[in-house]
């Protein structure tokens, strides 16, 4: 009953975040100087050329008007013609976004697999060596600028090592798997195409590992004090005073409920990863999101960069919606989320 | 009262935690046992060491955080400061249990009762999850739990805090301990289930013949419920005895200045013998006698400090006093 | 002790403003990363005060002839692609660094702080509508929303510190109204409520003071990820633009220049690193030192 | 190291759109330009690009007396990649289609044209006025010729502008088989291709954005070639570039670099003032400085190797006691100035710090103004600047590209005239030019017209760019044009391993 | 049952307070707790009136309804004789002495409060006052300074009383006020009270679940049961010849020096029901060893025939089936 009334609650605030979001960008995007069809046009188009433009984009509508029709459009499922490329900003955004996804699901992967651990140990040697090393790593996580980090990150593992490739999903002579979900990984495991998923794990590792690695910090960082208040609960004194082991105690009772509170905390870094992902993407020439974003906001891409931004925080509300669900599972207490 | 083997034995024991602004000294001195199959009360106000002295008898504190000064325990023969700690773990829960004050928060609040108790049993019984599960229904059974498979199935948050207590002291019972250590088990419950609780307890231990070391700062629980008594003031314990007479005639100048602050038997209304002053700071304790300072009778020879002796008149009776002298206080 | 005689009266100076201060030095000569962090707080800021004062120094003296030279002790962080010396313009990106970071932590902080706080004490509709309104402003990706604004806004410093400061308001608006909500339950504030307080006077007289702390370590942390954050904008073009010698900017064209001339984007970017790590370790820091949970008594 | 087959590009940024009616961007015409056939191309003489043209698809073509009529015979034989012939009323289509879109590529071609195809081998073209320069513009991306058949991937009234943003549908040697969008391109020979059978069975047009991680990919072997890489790493790849098997070419562009000074804003509405600028200017000291000597300083609007270009012209000189004297002469006390740049060209921020060191020289302030691209176009339009700093290529071959559009007053703003110059003299002469068919009277005219600019001091020209190209030393044949900056003669291109 | 005189200070006629549970999707909430079911009581000038039940019976909830904190569900307050008349001269003293005083505000500015938020009076005399009235509760004026984190419990406690006073109030509500206090330090606050009423001639609404401290300071008990008062009368009246099953029960659990327990019976105790659904009848039914036919009606707080017995929610009790 109350899955239901959670996923109620989300997808009633759904459309809410989706007409606010709408709104914000448009209105952003629209105060933006600039003509996107002087853009398109050509630096030297005449002004009957760009006038042209302009009309066949409604450009020279009102501006209530143009939002009316994207709103229309919007109801349909229609995310409206990208300016820029002259393809529908959906097509785009399937070819794009699933990039950035696989991405920051590996970043996340890697995050978790990294920072819980630390995370831990730092909370049970709380002040001692352990302790210090963990906090150094994850602040210097977090403070890395992940733009700086991606370059040295190729320069070493690329340039110098000629470990992994630096650039891409996938070696440009395999054929990227069968689309299915759409990440490769997953994709090239489903259709048992080895060399695929070889060559897109190579592909994925160095920008997962820059992006992954601020957000170990903010990982271990948010285990180790979810530990810490666990550590004070009585119950882990009952636990004890019962006789288990002190790891028994700490990785049976205290860890699993420190990881209830943490992963609302991973619902937000998600958000950021979405963020840092703009970043490293440029620099591993990451067929993500990010560059297109960047290159409809310089190219003022109205219905690209609405349209995206709809998308993304559409997925940012499901993705707080799995993790309310997850909460639900993890914690009993939970029976409604107020 | 000679017990004739003590389970717990504390000798004089002082540790202090080291706090913002030097040390708290926590425990100043203490001595104190139990003898099998006995039920020992400690009573006293808040943090006078009672908490202190049931974590450390376990040794549950956090390595680290205090320091032992001087002094030792014996908990059924082994030395609890020094044993290596898969020694102790092996005792706690075992021959040795705890039921704590909070019950709510005392049991872990993701995980089925059933799979918590499971969990316990199984550390120091060698049956299977089938067996262990028999075992605490039958434990729940024994605590006048209406349906014990059904309670197996559910969560801390969906009992009523009795129910949870009785969980947990039936847990305490689980591995036929020869003593519980009970910290203010009722504190968090009203009178009318408080009294249920306790009785609980006392029939399960004398079931058993368990000991029990119960803590509260309940002057009536003590009565009702404890064969000897501790009454520790300030880090120390100031008197003891077996609690019909202690309570009955005391004879520290705490113990009768606390019995007659209780309104329970004044004149309604009537201004009551208020104790002056505030408990001492820990930090800095008292060099001589620990209540010296809000004592009523209080001397020069108050600034050195009493030893806990024995009382003429009556076997087991000793207080830290330099002027004890057992006194009937007339309710 | 119950002893009103004025005779006595000797004013005992207590110590509890905002914070204990004995209390928090005594926390933190245990806590060895705090104090490092502060330490390179104040070696930044030591640098990007005093060194130009000491040196004179100029970040915008183009000198062709001396283009890409590595660090020597003429230059101590080498030069750039028109000569400029990187010592001098990583002390003075420093400057604009840390200012933004000031500035949109003090902008966001207070206006998010307020509104968390009002929304918070007076609850009620108001207070739904302001969270949904922050709800759906932190449901929008805050890079598109950062950059989109920063574009809107046309790319300069000012409007890349405004268009961060915007963004980060909902994240202090909700910490206020969460520790406004706390404090509202606490008893001194139900006292005051039947002392007929109004919203503002709760507001004035209990939760600013009280809701002050976990605030002040929320802005600690975000000075490091706000001088990240605006390095990045800087990074792509939205931010700081020449000849401001700001981190983000000047690595910006530093990484053209990366395979064969590393002192160029490898000083502006420990510069952020270590100004980030400092502010990230002394509020990590601060963050243990306040929070009641994690004191030992 | 890729296969002796496969030719690997790197790119820096995905392209937008493939629709030859629509895109502007020589970043598109890398694929297009190879995709699609037109009716003449760049001819290369002695293995080098030339300016002059020859019939692709067209064998050859007369022009009317009165210079109003082209007719076109078509070459037999030539098919789009689905087989569909390329004939008349293809090239008849690919015009109307290219005129009914409006956008950007249809500027090149005089307005009001008509097309008609006489019959299926023979085109017409009717223009409206005399357009001397209207041979040159059949060579360019804009007038490929598109197969009809693309009209059935039409969604609304498009023009299938949609579809073909992501296809091709052309008859050129190569044709686009695949798109991962952000990452890679691949293009596949054209089976039906008239010409010789294409070296390469793959050409992978990759985009890395970084331009340090397409050298390293370049250095790697992972690239064949490498576009876009900034002057100071062509030189280290020059320098270490031979034992990796590395070629960095030079070759002359008509890509031009030049400051526009707002004729119509005071204080710069004075001839004086902007002389003074011309003359504080050290040209010299920006290319040696900031192109490394890579580029070649302007002697008046017209790039060195375009005709017209007059060879009497010197550059000007850096003279700061001139420019004081003559701002003094002017009348102006503090000059001071703002100079407008984007982040278009990672170029500019220097020459404009380089610029407003020189002014500072003088007695000038120049305070910089770096914005958005899409911004700065925005300002140029509307001359809301005093200083500001531009690139400039030809789309076709003719001096019309540079005279015309940055002096004709009726091109003030984006289209060309960016600094606002007007002087009916110079508009009389450009005019004239253009309409006439012989060659060597426009020369006359054009010559005459930039004495005039070049008194007028309408901007400060800086340089022509030399193009560098980076590519592996395996990849043979290839022929640079300057026309055609970014497309690589794919066809005729090979290997050797 | 009290005559809801003209004179009465604070009257309350048939009170609910029902809090929202749990909320669905649209923000309706999916249950009420029942925290208050039908209160009826005048408090005399000057008297004490003692409140005593378990935890969750409502007692805070009470105090909060006559404070203004907690707006009731349904029936009346009323103050004075006059209907309606808002400024109540009422000052309520909590449980906590912790959380009741703002850490981070000076002794004299909490003690004050109660006076400054309305009037703009300088900080001096502010302090004067203060001064004095941490004199009439037993602390020393240059306490006033401090912060509230340096004083012990008894002397927080001693803090919050002191404020309560600066509004000058008529009626004190004391919720639980010696329930967090050190046994030590409870005579002294005690004491404290007792002084300040017989000296300031104050009505106080004492609400404690210590039946023993409730014996000490009332003049009045009303025994509070699942929202409802189940007994009311004069303290002796009631807590030596208690009328009500509940009533007995609770003054046999509470623990007394001295007194044995018999363990089997004790253990067959029945925990309160939970308020989330009221149960019909009396309320006390489930758990009364006394429960018969008629207890499924809804019970009323009624004096018997007998002029000398107080009021009991119990018709067995009335009818006199439970003879003492
Ligand atoms: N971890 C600790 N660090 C510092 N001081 C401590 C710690 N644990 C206990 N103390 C101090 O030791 C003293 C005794 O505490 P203890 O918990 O034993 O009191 P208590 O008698 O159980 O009180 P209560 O009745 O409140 O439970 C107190 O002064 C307390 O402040
Ligand atoms: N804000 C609230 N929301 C929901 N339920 C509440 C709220 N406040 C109180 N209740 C419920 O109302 C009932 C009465 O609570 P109240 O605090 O008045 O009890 P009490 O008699 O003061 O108990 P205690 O002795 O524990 O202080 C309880 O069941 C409680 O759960
Ligand atoms: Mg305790
Ligand atoms: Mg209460």
């Amino acid at each position: 009953m109350s899955f239901l009334n959670i996923i109620r609650r989300r997808l009633g605030f759904l459309i809410l975040v989706v007409v606010g979001v709408s709104l914000i960008t448009f209105a952003i995007s629209h105060m933006i100087p600039g003509d996107p069809a002087r853009l398109i046009a050509g630096e030297r188009a005449s002004d009957e050329i760009v006038a042209h433009i302009r009309e066949t984009l409604r450009l020279d509508r009102p501006l209530w008007e143009q939002y009316a029709h994207y709103a229309e459009d919007l109801l349909h499922g229609d995310l409206g013609t990208s300016i820029r490329t002259g393809r529908p900003v959906a097509d785009d955004i399937i070819a794009f976004f699933p990039a950035t996804l696989e991405l920051v699901v590996a970043a996340l992967l890697f995050a978790v697999a990294v920072g819980v651990p630390l995370g831990v140990m730092s909370a049970v040697w709380r002040d001692r060596p352990v302790d210090h090393l963990v906090r150094t790593i994850a602040v210097t996580g977090i403070s890395t600028p992940a733009f700086w980090l991606g370059l040295l990150i190729i320069l070493c593992f690329y340039g110098r090592l000629h470990w992994l490739p630096a650039g891409g999903r996938i070696d440009q002579l395999i054929d990227p798997p069968r689309a299915i979900t759409r990440f490769y990984l997953i994709d090239a495991l489903m259709t048992g195409n080895g060399a695929a998923f070889l060559s897109s794990l190579t592909h994925i590792i160095l920008p997962a590992l820059t992006l992954g690695f601020v957000h170990v910090g903010v990982v271990a960082r948010q285990i180790r004090s979810a530990m810490l208040d666990q550590l004070n609960e009585d119950y882990v004194r009952t636990a004890k005073a019962g006789g288990l082991s002190r790891w028994r105690v700490v990785l049976g009772h205290a860890l699993p409920n420190a990881l209830i509170p943490s992963v609302t905390v991973l619902g937000l870094a998600f958000g950021d990863l979405l963020y840092g992902a703009v970043l490293t993407e440029t620099v591993f020439a990451w067929p993500g999101m990010g560059s297109y974003v960047v290159a409809s906001i310089q190219a003022l891409d109205f219905p690209a960069v609405m349209g995206f931004t709809i998308v993304v925080s559409f997925a940012y509300v499901l993705v707080n919606l799995a993790v309310d669900l997850v909460y639900l599972a993890l914690d009993p207490r939970i029976t409604e989320i107020g | 009262m000679t017990a004739a083997r003590k389970v717990l034995d504390i000798r004089d024991l002082t540790i202090e935690f080291p706090v913002y602004g030097g040390a708290v000294r926590a425990l100043d001195g203490i001595t104190l046992s139990v003898g099998a199959g006995e039920i020992v009360g400690i009573v006293g106000e808040s943090g006078c060491g009672k908490s202190v002295t049931a974590m450390l008898s376990l040794r549950l504190l956090p390595d680290g955080r205090y320091r032992v000064l001087n002094g030792d325990i014996s908990l059924l023969g082994h030395d609890v400061l020094a044993a290596p700690e898969a020694d102790l773990a092996r005792l706690r829960g075992g021959q040795a249990a705890m039921v704590f004050q909070e019950p709510l928060t005392a049991l872990n609040p993701t995980r089925r009762i059933g799979r918590q108790m499971i969990e316990v049993i199984r550390r120091h019984r060698p049956i299977d999850q089938a067996g262990a599960r028999a075992l605490a229904i039958r434990l729940l059974g024994d605590m006048r739990i209406a349906d014990p498979a059904e309670v197996l199935e559910r969560y801390p948050f969906e009992l009523s805090g009795g129910m949870r207590q009785r969980v947990l002291i039936a847990l305490a019972f689980s591995s036929d301990p020869a003593i519980v250590i009970a910290d203010e088990p009722t504190t968090a419950l009203d009178v009318t289930v408080q009294r249920q609780v306790m009785s609980l307890l006392r029939r399960r231990a004398r079931q058993s013949n368990a000991a029990i070391l119960f803590i509260t700062h309940d002057m009536g629980l003590v009565s009702q419920y404890t064969d000897r008594v501790y009454v520790m003031y300030a880090g120390r314990v100031v008197e003891t005895g077996a609690t019909g007479s202690v309570l009955a005639a005391p004879a520290h100048p705490y113990t009768r200045a606390l019995l007659q602050g209780l309104p329970d038997h004044a004149v309604a209304k009537a201004m009551l013998p208020a104790i002056p002053g505030n408990v001492p700071d820990l930090r800095h304790p008292p060099a001589g006698c620990g209540f010296a300072g809000r004592c009523a009778h209080a001397v020069a020879r108050c600034s050195e400090r009493p030893p806990l002796a024995p009382l003429d008149g009556e076997e087991g009776r000793e207080a830290a006093c330099w002027f004890a002298s057992i006194q009937d206080h007339a309710p | 002790m119950a002893d009103p005689t004025l005779a006595s009266a000797v004013a005992a100076r207590p110590a509890r403003a905002l914070f204990d201060w004995r209390y928090l030095a005594y926390r933190l000569r245990r806590s060895p990363l705090t104090i490092v962090g502060l330490a390179m707080i104040l070696t930044v800021l030591v640098a990007i005060v005093l060194v130009p004062q000491v040196l004179p120094l100029e970040p915008n003296t183009v000198n062709l002839r001396a283009r890409l030279a590595p660090p020597s002790a003429a230059h101590w962080f080498g030069t750039d692609e028109v000569g400029r010396d990187i010592f001098t313009r990583t002390i003075y990106g420093g400057r604009i660094s840390v200012s933004i970071g000031f500035f949109v932590v003090i902008l966001s902080g207070t206006v998010g702080s307020t509104i968390g706080g009002l929304s918070g004490v007076i609850g009620g509709r108001l207070d739904t509508i302001v969270m949904r309104l922050m709800d759906v402003l932190l449901s929008v990706p805050s890079l598109v929303l950062t950059m989109a604004l920063a574009a809107a806004l046309g790319p300069s410093l000012w409007n890349a510190m405004l268009a961060i400061a915007l963004v980060r308001v909902p994240a202090y608006v909700r910490l206020a109204r969460g520790q406004t909500l706390t404090i509202r339950e606490a008893a001194y504030v139900k006292a005051a409520r039947t002392f007929g307080a109004r919203p503002w006077q709760i507001l004035r007289w209990h939760v600013a003071a009280n809701a002050l702390p976990p605030i002040i370590v929320q802005a600690t942390l975000d000075l490091g990820a706000t001088i990240l954050m605006a390095s990045a904008l800087s990074f792509i073009g939205l931010g700081a633009q020449p000849p401001a010698a700001e981190w983000g900017a000047m690595i910006a064209v530093a990484r053209n220049y990366i395979l064969d001339q590393w002192w160029y984007s490898a000083f502006p970017g420990a510069a952020i690193l270590f100004t980030a790590i400092g502010f990230n370790l002394f509020g990590d820091g601060l963050r243990d030192l306040v929070d009641p949970k994690q004191k030992v008594r | 190291a890729t296969a002796k087959d496969v030719l690997v590009i790197g790119k820096s940024a995905d392209p937008q759109t493939l629709d030859p009616a629509v895109t502007m961007d020589n970043n598109d015409w890398t694929i297009t330009y190879p995709a699609y056939q037109r009716l003449v191309r760049y001819k290369t003489e002695n293995g080098k690009g030339s300016t002059s043209v020859e019939g692709e698809l067209a064998t050859g073509w007369t022009v009317s007396p009165d210079n109003l009529t082209w007719d076109f015979k078509l070459k037999p034989g030539n098919s789009f990649a689905d087989g569909t012939p390329v004939d008349a009323a293809a090239v008849k289509f690919s015009f109307e289609r290219l005129f009914a879109l409006k956008q950007g590529p249809s500027e090149a071609f005089p307005e009001g044209t008509v097309v008609t195809a006489v019959d299926p081998m023979t085109v017409r073209f009717q223009l409206k006025t005399p357009f001397a320069p209207f041979l040159y513009t059949l060579a360019n991306d804009g007038a490929a010729i598109v197969d009809p058949k693309v009209m059935e991937h039409q969604t609304g009234s498009d023009q299938a502008q949609g579809w073909l943003s992501g296809h091709t549908a052309g008859s050129g040697p190569y044709q686009l088989t695949s798109w991962e969008k952000g990452q890679s391109i691949v293009l596949e020979p054209n089976p039906k291709y008239a010409g010789a059978k294409p070296a390469f069975s793959k050409v992978i047009v990759k985009f890395v954005a970084e331009a340090s991680a397409r050298r390293l990919q370049l250095e790697q072997g992972d690239l064949d070639i490498a576009e876009s890489l900034p002057g100071d790493q062509l030189d280290a790849l020059r320098k270490e570039g031979a034992g990796k098997g590395l070629v960095v070419e030079d070759y002359p562009s008509f890509l031009v670099t030049y400051l526009y000074l707002n004729n119509k804003r005071p204080p710069l509405d004075k001839p004086e003032v902007r002389q003074a600028i011309v003359d504080a200017v050290d040209d010299g000291g920006i290319i040696d400085g900031i192109m490394l000597g890579k580029a070649k300083p302007m002697t008046g609007p017209i790039p060195d190797g375009m005709w017209g270009a007059d060879p009497a012209l010197k550059p000007a000189a850096h003279d700061p006691a001139a420019a004081k004297a003559l701002l003094k002469k002017a009348g102006v006390g503090s000059l001071k100035l703002n100079f407008l740049l984007s982040n278009k060209d990672p170029n500019w921020e220097p020459i404009a710090l380089a610029v407003q060191a020189n002014m500072a020289e003088v007695g000038g302030t120049v305070s910089l103004e770096n914005i958005a691209n899409a911004t700065f176009r925005e300002r140029l339009g509307k001359g809301d600047f005093d200083i500001a700093i531009g690139n400039w290529s030809p789309d076709f071959s003719d001096p019309y590209m540079f005279m015309n559009y940055w002096f004709d007053s009726t091109k003030q703003g984006l289209s060309g005239n960016r600094s606002f110059y007007s002087n009916p003299k110079v508009d009389e002469l450009v005019r004239k030019a253009a309409t006439l068919p012989n060659q060597a009277e426009r020369t006359k005219l054009y010559q005459q017209a930039q004495k005039i600019v070049i008194a007028d001091a309408a901007y400060v020209y800086l340089f022509q760019w030399n193009r560098e190209v980076a590519m592996r030393s395996d990849v043979k044949g290839y022929v640079y044009n300057p026309m055609l900056e970014q497309i690589y003669n794919l066809g005729e291109m090979s290997k050797t391993k | 049952m009290t005559e809801a005189g003209i004179d009465s200070p604070l009257s309350v006629q048939d009170l609910t307070v029902r809090f929202p549970v749990g909320r669905n999707w649209l923000g309706r909430p999916t249950g009420h707790a029942h925290a208050l079911n039908g209160i009826d009581f005048a408090l005399e000038r000057g008297e004490t009136l003692g409140i005593v039940g378990e935890s969750g019976c409502g007692k805070s909830t009470l105090a909060q309804v006559l404070t203004g904190l907690v707006k009731p569900s349904g029936g009346t307050v009323r103050f004075g004789s006059s209907p309606g008349a808002e400024a109540a001269p009422l000052q309520i003293v909590f449980q906590d002495p912790n959380s009741s005083l703002d850490p981070r505000m000076r002794v004299w500015r909490i003690i004050t409060e109660p006076v400054f938020l309305h009037r703009r009076v300088p900080a001096n005399e502010l302090r004067a006052l203060a001064q004095s009235l941490a004199a009439q509760v037993g602390l020393r004026p240059e306490h006033v300074d401090r912060y509230p984190h340096e004083f012990s419990g008894g002397q927080r406690q001693r803090i919050a009383i002191a404020r309560a006073l600066a509004a000058d109030p008529s009626i004190v509500i004391l919720d639980e006020p010696t329930s967090a206090l050190d046994i030590s330090v409870q005579a002294q606050i005690l004491n404290l009270l007792v002084d300040l009423q017989r000296r300031r001639g104050l009505t106080y609404l004492f609400i404690s679940h210590d039946v023993s401290v409730i014996r000490h300071v009332a003049d009045r008990v009303a025994v509070m049961y699942l929202g409802q008062i189940v007994e009311l009368g004069r303290a002796a009246d009631v807590l030596d010849h208690p009328r009500h099953p509940y009533t007995r029960l609770l003054l046999e659990a509470v623990p007394r020096i001295g007194q044995s327990v018999d363990d089997e019976a004790a253990i067959d105790a029945r925990e309160l029901p939970s308020n989330r659904r009221l149960p019909a009848g009396c309320f006390f039914r489930e758990r009364c060893p006394f429960a018969a036919a008629g207890c499924e009606q809804p019970q009323v707080l009624e004096p018997t025939a007998d002029a000398a017995a107080h009021p009991v929610r119990c018709h067995r009790s009335r009818e006199g089936a439970l003879a003492p």
